[in-house]
């Protein structure tokens, strides 16, 4: 799409004096502030709307189920965000929660005294290793990370399912304590969800002032020049994979202690929700742009469609059209977004001439 | 320039061919002149012979709805102690998601190898009955448990209860516990399940009448069988609903599914939950007091009796035919009722008390 | 266009010049490909019916060739789609909202059932140009448009019927539709399959439309000075791809009798494994249609060899992800080795010298 | 002779002694000689296909040699990837400017080496205050804030320089950086370049005009073929000679337009007018005629072209082709019109390196060749065999891809495929851009041939010397606008550059 952009380009020394230049300062932050701000108010409407219909809908209660809900698509979003940043996509994190909620399971079944914080950490390494083979994989035979991860959402379901054989494991083969971490609230808020908030603030941290954080951007937005560069992009674009494998796999243990009931089917088609949470919380496609804080907005929004649309009573058939529906709103927004800013940046350069 | 005129024309050309194709086959084919081909043909053909043996080496096939799922595990391993029993080759197969086109496929595949017996559950009761059809041509004796199909398509259906014996127990068991008035709601399955549908119709038939006129039915929702689904769902019936007093779920899942939402909720004990489900899911939620009672058939005795009626089909017992009788092993005798059903029995219910004696 | 950002290129420090030399060998080595595909299938078809009892007959024939049929259609016009550098991962969905609004006319409108089958493949063209708006007209990338129809059509599918099943369709009509060519175990519905394929073959590679379509796949800028309109050829080609969406729709719904919101589920990734099993570059730009249907062909014999040989539902999951892992690492892989051992030869010969 | 044979007065900064890479069949550097001494300028200049790129990324660490040893400080260096090289101390401005679009211009320049504060984070203030000044340095203002994308090519080729400035290398490689440079820039770029020399740092300049290599370096290296064939001392050589060992030859005439007859007009475009890109531009040109678009990089003369071709729309004018109106964003109907272009970037625009030579050589005419919509191979070879022998293209075979082809040849076939439509215009953007000097020669002879068979043939050139030796009339536009139109004889470097720079607009 570069064809027009190098239009009408400058002598260096007319350009403006940086006086104004303070004034527009971080554009691109500001217009992902733009993109967070406008996903609060969409929530906010949302979440007006259903209580003016149902005043129930901001009960304690459905306040706290809320949270509960969007915490583990939270975190597979925050995940995917790594990935997608570095123009990458990971379609099998539905089927890595999927095999580590059921691994979990299995180990409380197989050794019952397990301390749950030792099945947590089981659980992020087995995300881990999955992580590994999709990102080994990717750096190894050079292949697009669609169809490698396409590849491995059949691979490590079918993994599951050959192990779980058709068995479920219930509430009742797991400790207490395990279970309680799904359900638990401190100060009214769910543990699962100050677990979520947690991810988002460290991986929106790291993104946003590491090095490798900024590396990761670079990547996606040009992964020439980072070669170039010097960036170490085979390395990152792996470490990605793993950490968004071990996210699953959190998710995987957190959706254990959720749901309790357990069989190999556990997480079937989140993949679509997950992207989905991402795009619309503003993380490019195309790589290169969005943040850990966007994406957990979208899964929270997305979250909230979802119970809203049950409060409301509108035919549950609507729901998967409305996330397609807002996946494709989403990308044509952040499109016009891009077009406008592009047509602002040179316009701004005809002007300095 | 005109690449894309020419693909145009071809998109065109195609809608040409279709149109072409379709008037050729026929001339205007409507709903009205068309004539649903209504499946009177009950097939008990030939005669049975109730003192027949039953055949050793028969090759049963179990094809429920998708392998991965717990009950149908449950009820094939019946399946199993029966084949073992009558000194038959037993084999389970099924597609990894429940949908009807590849259980068309296994069918295909069994009928090519050659089965004597293909115990299914269907997914859909239409789109597998080619090839069911195919498969009884080819020889195989066919018999439906839990979800039926269209009755011409097989010889039997074991029916683990009757629509009107679930309908009947589960408006009791929720009157009972709601103390016989306001507003209830279902949570069912998917909202295409043959069975689901059924029982819920006839719970509304049942509740229409005089004893239950002060419970009233406010809406069903549908979990799709998937837990976190049923989990929401239940969330949302109880925002939406604020006067609820009870929730009836006809399905394992969907039960399972809103106790745990109950029993982590500011509703417990006070929203009534029953259904069916397996005791080993309910166990939990029945002892921690979410749940006073609710029902179910054993699925491994369906799939024990699944199992037996298949082979004596294959043996020449019974045909199918109303009025035939055969014996099941320990369950005793059954006698095959109007349209080839074979009903296994009342639900059990479970509750305090007695759920401790069961392990499924 | 944006759409191959996502196509992440395989990384590799070669600059344009030896990275293009590189790909010329690989280019030999995929000349190879198609003449490997057949051979793989004539491999797997003998060994099947050597060592899997019942393989080789006229009826398993029909039976496999009767459930390729959707396959083999839906993998035509993607062919000409990832040639392009595009994919359209919509096609299951409209499938399925392609039976629902078949199922739905017939139920309630009252139409002749030879309209409606026109009907419904407009109206899959239809969906198909509305993905081929968002990604020629919006310029969206059609990994993310399609994501987003996939849910939003399958989600519509299930709103058309709500939870109904539409079956009573006439039985002459549905026999025909799994009728064999008489005196053969062929399924007629083979036909035009065949026909189809000999088309989108010849469009494909000998017609100027095919040129541009292999242009644009590589090099859409330079196809566009060419004189090609590559936004309208894609678009054209969505419609396409939606038609025949609307085509199977219609013989999936007589084949199977029934009309319902979750047909075809999933099938797109069969699609697209078949499609680059056959040999089709993901880049875009490389492949050819007689190795998508001899792909087509060798998915078809496995799985149906396997399941008459009693493995698991679950090992064949395991078995569809990894083919389309193998079909994309394989070729990069043999390309890498390839390299290597050039260079080895080459420092050998200079050291020698 | 022998490596580093121009006296050895300081010892070399950076050594390569004996450096092989070939890629494939192709061997691109063959026991490659280079030393680089601190404060000095070193050109390195050759045909193109010389192996000055590959050179460049080896230095670079982007690519591994095959044999060879690189010194550094009379150290052995090996690197193991760019990053490496980084360390070094080794900074390289690449021909095409490789940003990050998406960040802001601050973290281009200070990617992976951004300030810190406490706990590792990076501090994005000192970060803009640092390019900032880098900036000042460079005497230009961009807003280190703004992301890069939508940075004009020379605002980016900037970016660059800040970036490699901001090392403080010890070695600065600029490989083509003027290419898309104004004069005042490149001006400005070798003062930079002289003061790092003055602090003892080496510098490494790749270019095709001799001007500017004569201008900035003290030591010139000669490739030719991937193999080295001279170092010397530029005060030793002359233009003439450094030619004459690019090419292995002796070059005669550069530019031999000839006289044509002068025939109808063809091509006729009035008030053309794009937003932000150009506007109100008319001119004409008529068959037998070359007409020139001469003017500074970025004053819109490409955009101009490809705006009349349609690749591009416009907001208001029209153009005309033989009278008759074009519609305009169609260049499908351009070409059926007999219009062609020969774009700028022929690797990107004007090739697809996949598809085989006769492919390409056919794809503009792709519809003409067919027969009821099918085309067969025959027609097709045999078309792209005609074109291929007129313009001599060396190729094994029609069916290799493209990407095989040495990039003079690549060039050949771009041409190839727009005279293959027999068109009645040829609109050429930049028709030597990266072209050798032999076939520079080959070229200005084809077009000024083509003009003898009367086409109307619209030329952009940024090459003073081949727009005053080719065109019968030159049009200089300056931001967008053609501001002067110069017959032949009123041509000259002064009259152009004057109206180029904008100072004859008015006069």
């Amino acid at each position: 799409m570069s064809l027009t952009d190098t239009g009408a380009s400058v002598q260096a020394a007319d350009n403006p004096p940086p006086g104004p230049g303070r004034a527009r300062r971080g554009l691109t932050e500001r217009l992902l502030a733009v993109r967070e701000l406008s996903l609060l108010i969409a929530l906010a409407a949302l979440i007006l709307v259903t209580t003016l219909r149902n005043d129930r809908f901001l009960s304690g209660q459905s306040i706290k189920d809320l949270l509960l809900g969007c915490a583990i698509l939270v975190i597979l979003a925050v995940g995917q965000t790594l990935v997608i940043v570095t123009r990458n996509v990971d379609l099998s994190v539905g089927s890595i929660l999927g095999l580590v909620a059921f691994a979990t399971g299995e180990l409380f079944l197989a050794a019952p005294g397990t301390p749950w914080p030792l099945a947590l950490l089981l659980g992020v390494a087995l995300g881990a290793v999955c992580g590994v083979v999709n990102g080994g994989l990717i750096a190894v035979a050079k292949v697009p990370a669609l169809v490698i991860t396409l590849g491995t959402l059949y691979a490590f379901r079918g993994v599951d399912y050959y192990w779980a054989a058709g068995r479920q494991i219930n509430a009742a083969d797991m400790p207490r304590s395990f279970l309680r971490l799904g359900n638990q609230t401190v100060l009214g808020v769910p543990v699962l969800f100050l677990v979520a908030l947690i991810v988002v603030a460290a991986v929106g941290f790291y993104l946003r002032s590491y090095r490798s954080g900024r590396e990761l951007y670079a990547i996606g937005s040009e992964p020439a020049a980072a070669r170039l560069s010097g960036i170490p992009v085979g390395r990152r674009v792996f470490a990605v994979f793993v950490a968004n494998g071990a996210l699953a796999g959190l998710a995987g243990v957190l959706y254990a202690a959720r749901f309790g009931t357990l069989d190999a089917a556990a997480g079937t088609g989140l993949e679509l929700q997950v992207v989905a949470a991402a795009v619309v919380g503003g993380v490019a496609i195309f790589g290169g742009s969005g943040s850990a804080y966007g994406a957990a907005l979208g899964a929270v929004l997305l979250t909230t469609i979802g119970s809203s649309l049950a409060v409301l009573r509108i035919d549950p058939f609507w729901q998967q059209a409305v996330v397609g529906a807002l996946i494709l709103a989403a990308i044509g927004l952040d499109r016009l977004l891009a077009l406008r800013m592009a047509a602002r940046l040179r316009g701004r350069s005809a002007h300095g001439a | 320039m005109s690449t894309y005129r020419r693909l145009r024309a071809g998109a065109t050309a195609l809608t040409l061919a279709t149109l072409l194709l379709g008037s050729a086959a026929c001339g205007g084919t409507t709903r009205e002149n068309s004539g649903t081909d209504s499946g009177a043909g009950a097939q008990a053909s030939g005669a049975a012979n109730p003192d027949a043996k039953l055949k050793e080496g028969l090759k049963i096939a179990f094809l429920p709805k998708q392998v991965n799922n717990p009950y149908f595990t449950t009820s094939d391993n019946g399946g199993k102690d029966a084949v073992t029993e009558i000194k038959g080759e037993f084999k389970e197969v099924g597609p990894s998601e429940a949908s009807a086109s590849s259980q068309v496929s296994y069918i295909n595949t069994l009928s090519q190898q050659g089965m004597d017996v293909i115990v299914t559950s269907a997914n859909d009761p239409n789109a597998i009955c080619g090839a069911l059809n195919q498969a009884k041509a080819a020889g195989a004796k066919i018999v439906t448990f839990d979800s039926d199909t269209k009755p011409e398509c097989r010889q039997i259906f074991v029916n683990q209860v009757t629509a009107e014996g679930i309908a009947e127990s589960q408006v009791k068991l929720i009157s009972q516990q709601i103390g016989g008035e306001g507003e209830i709601a279902i949570l069912s399955a998917t909202a295409n399940a043959t069975n689901q549908n059924a029982w819920i119709a006839l719970m509304k038939e049942e509740l229409k009448k005089p004893e239950y006129s002060k419970i009233k039915l406010v809406t069903v929702a549908y979990g799709n069988d998937d837990d976190q689904k049923s989990f929401q769902e239940t969330q949302g019936l109880l925002q939406s609903y604020p006067n609820l007093k009870g929730i009836i779920s006809p399905t394992t899942v969907g039960v399972a599914a809103a106790a745990r939402y109950l029993s982590g909720s500011q509703y417990k004990g006070k929203v009534k939950l029953t259904g069916l489900g397996t005791p080993n899911q309910m166990r939990e939620y029945v002892k921690d007091g979410t749940v006073d009672a609710f029902a179910l058939w054993n699925p491994a005795d369906l799939g024990y009796l699944a199992a037996y009626a298949g082979a004596a089909l294959a043996s020449g017992q019974i045909t199918g035919a109303e009025g035939d009788k055969f014996t099941a092993g320990k369950l005793g005798e059954f006698a095959v009722g109007k349209d080839g059903v074979v009903v296994l029995g009342p639900p059990t219910v479970f509750d305090k008390n007695n759920i401790d004696q069961f392990q499924f | 266009m944006a759409h191959d950002s996502l196509y992440a290129a395989p990384p590799s420090l070669a600059d344009t010049e030896p990275e293009a030399g590189r790909l010329a060998g690989l280019r030999g080595a995929l000349g190879s490909w198609d003449a490997a595909i057949v051979a793989a299938l004539v491999v797997a078809v003998l060994l099947a019916g050597l060592s899997v009892p019942n393989f080789a007959t006229g009826r398993n024939a029909q039976f496999l060739l009767l459930d390729l049929v959707p396959l083999a259609l839906l993998a035509l016009p993607m062919t000409l789609i990832v040639i392009t550098g595009e994919i359209d991962l919509s096609v299951a969905s409209m499938v399925g909202l392609c039976s629902t609004l078949m199922g739905q006319l017939w139920l309630s409108s009252g139409l002749s059932l030879e309209l409606i089958c026109v009907l419904v493949v407009l109206l899959g063209a239809a969906l198909g140009a509305v993905n081929g708006l968002f990604v020629t007209g919006f310029g969206l990338p059609s990994l993310a448009v399609t994501i987003g129809t996939l849910a939003l059509y399958r989600g519509l599918s299930f709103v058309v019927l709500g939870d109904q099943a539409v079956a009573d369709f006439p039985a002459s009509w549905t026999a025909a539709a799994v009728q064999t060519l008489p005196g053969t175990s062929i399924p007629a519905a083979v036909v035009p399959v065949l026909l189809l394929a000999v088309v989108f073959g010849i469009v494909l590679h000998a017609t100027p439309v095919g040129r541009a379509l292999y242009a644009m796949g590589n090099n859409d800028e330079a196809a566009t000075f060419a004189g090609v309109s590559v936004p309208r050829t894609k678009f054209w080609l969505f419609v396409v791809s939606g038609a025949v969406c609307g085509l199977v729709g219609v013989f999936w719904t007589l084949r199977y009798a029934s009309a319902r919101g979750d047909n075809a589920t999933g099938l797109e990734l069969t699609v697209v494994t078949a499609v680059l099993l056959g040999g089709v570059s993901i880049f875009g730009g490389r492949g050819g249609l007689l190795g998508v249907v001899a792909g087509v062909l060798l998915l078809g014999v496995l799985r149906n060899a396997l399941q008459l040989a009693d493995v698991d539902a679950n090992a064949l999951t395991i078995v569809t992800g990894t083919l389309l892992i193998v079909s994309v690492v394989l070729p990069n892989a043999v390309a890498d080795v390839r390299a290597r051992l050039h260079r080895r030869r080459q420092r050998a010969r200079l050291t020698a010298s | 002779m022998s490596p580093g044979a121009p006296g050895a007065e300081s010892a070399p900064l950076l050594e390569l002694d004996g450096v092989t890479k070939s890629f494939g069949a192709v061997a691109a550097l063959r026991g490659v000689h280079l030393a680089l001494h601190p404060g000095e300028a070193h050109a390195l200049v050759g045909e193109n296909g010389a192996g000055k790129s590959t050179l460049v990324k080896t230095l670079a660490g982007a690519h591994a040699p095959d044999s060879g040893r690189m010194t550094l400080d009379g150290r052995p260096l090996q690197l193991r990837g760019p990053a490496d090289a980084r360390a070094a101390g080794i900074a390289v401005i690449y021909q095409e400017p490789t940003l990050f679009p998406d960040l802001t211009v601050a973290e281009n320049i200070f990617m992976g080496r951004q300030p810190l504060r406490g706990l590792r984070r990076i501090d994005t203030r000192a970060m803009n205050r640092d390019a900032e000044r880098l900036f000042e340095r460079l005497g230009v203002r961009i807003d280190p804030a703004r992301p890069a994308r939508g940075l004009s090519i020379a605002d980016q080729q900037l970016v660059e320089i800040a970036k490699a400035l901001s090392f403080d290398a010890r070695v600065l490689i600029m490989d083509e950086p003027t290419a898309a440079l104004s004069g005042v820039e490149v001006e400005r770029l070798f003062a930079v370049a002289r003061s790092l020399c003055e602090r003892g740092a080496a510098v490494l300049f790749i270019s095709h005009r001799f001007d500017e290599v004569f201008d900035l370096c003290q030591r010139i290296t000669v490739l030719r073929d991937g193999a080295w064939v001279s170092s010397d001392r530029t005060a030793d050589l002359t233009v003439d000679e450094v030619v004459r060992r690019m090419v292995g030859r002796e070059v005669s005439s550069l530019y031999p337009k000839q006289d044509a007859p002068l025939r109808d007009t063809l091509l006729e475009v009035r008030g053309l007018s794009r937003a932000g890109v150009f506007s109100d531009v008319s001119f004409s040109v008529r068959g037998g005629e070359i007409v020139a678009l001469a003017g500074l990089v970025g004053a819109g003369r490409s955009e101009v072209a490809r705006a009349v071709f349609g690749v591009d729309r416009y907001d208001t004018g029209e153009v005309r082709v033989a009278g008759r109106v074009l519609p305009p964003g169609n260049p499908g109907k351009a070409i059926a019109a007999g219009m062609a272009l020969v774009p700028e970037d022929r690797r990107q625009q004007g090739l697809v390196m996949e598809l085989s030579v006769e492919r390409n050589a056919t794809l503009a005419r792709r519809r003409a060749l067919s027969r009821l919509g099918l085309l067969l191979g025959g027609a097709e070879r045999a078309e792209a065999r005609r074109w291929t022998r007129r313009l001599q293209v060396k190729t094994a075979r029609l069916a290799a891809p493209v990407a095989t082809l040495s990039g003079g040849n690549q060039q050949k076939v771009v041409l190839a495929k727009w005279l293959a439509t027999e068109p009645r215009i040829l609109i050429i953007d930049e028709p030597t851009r990266g072209i050798d000097v032999g076939t520079k020669a080959e070229v200005h002879r084809l077009l000024s041939e083509l003009a003898g068979e009367g086409l109307a043939i619209l030329m952009i050139s940024s090459e003073l010397p081949e727009v005053l030796g080719m065109a019968d009339r030159v049009l200089v536009m300056h931001e967008g606008r053609v501001v002067r139109e110069l017959p032949r004889g009123e041509a000259d470097e002064t009259s152009v550059m004057y109206a180029a720079t904008g100072q004859g607009a008015t006069a």
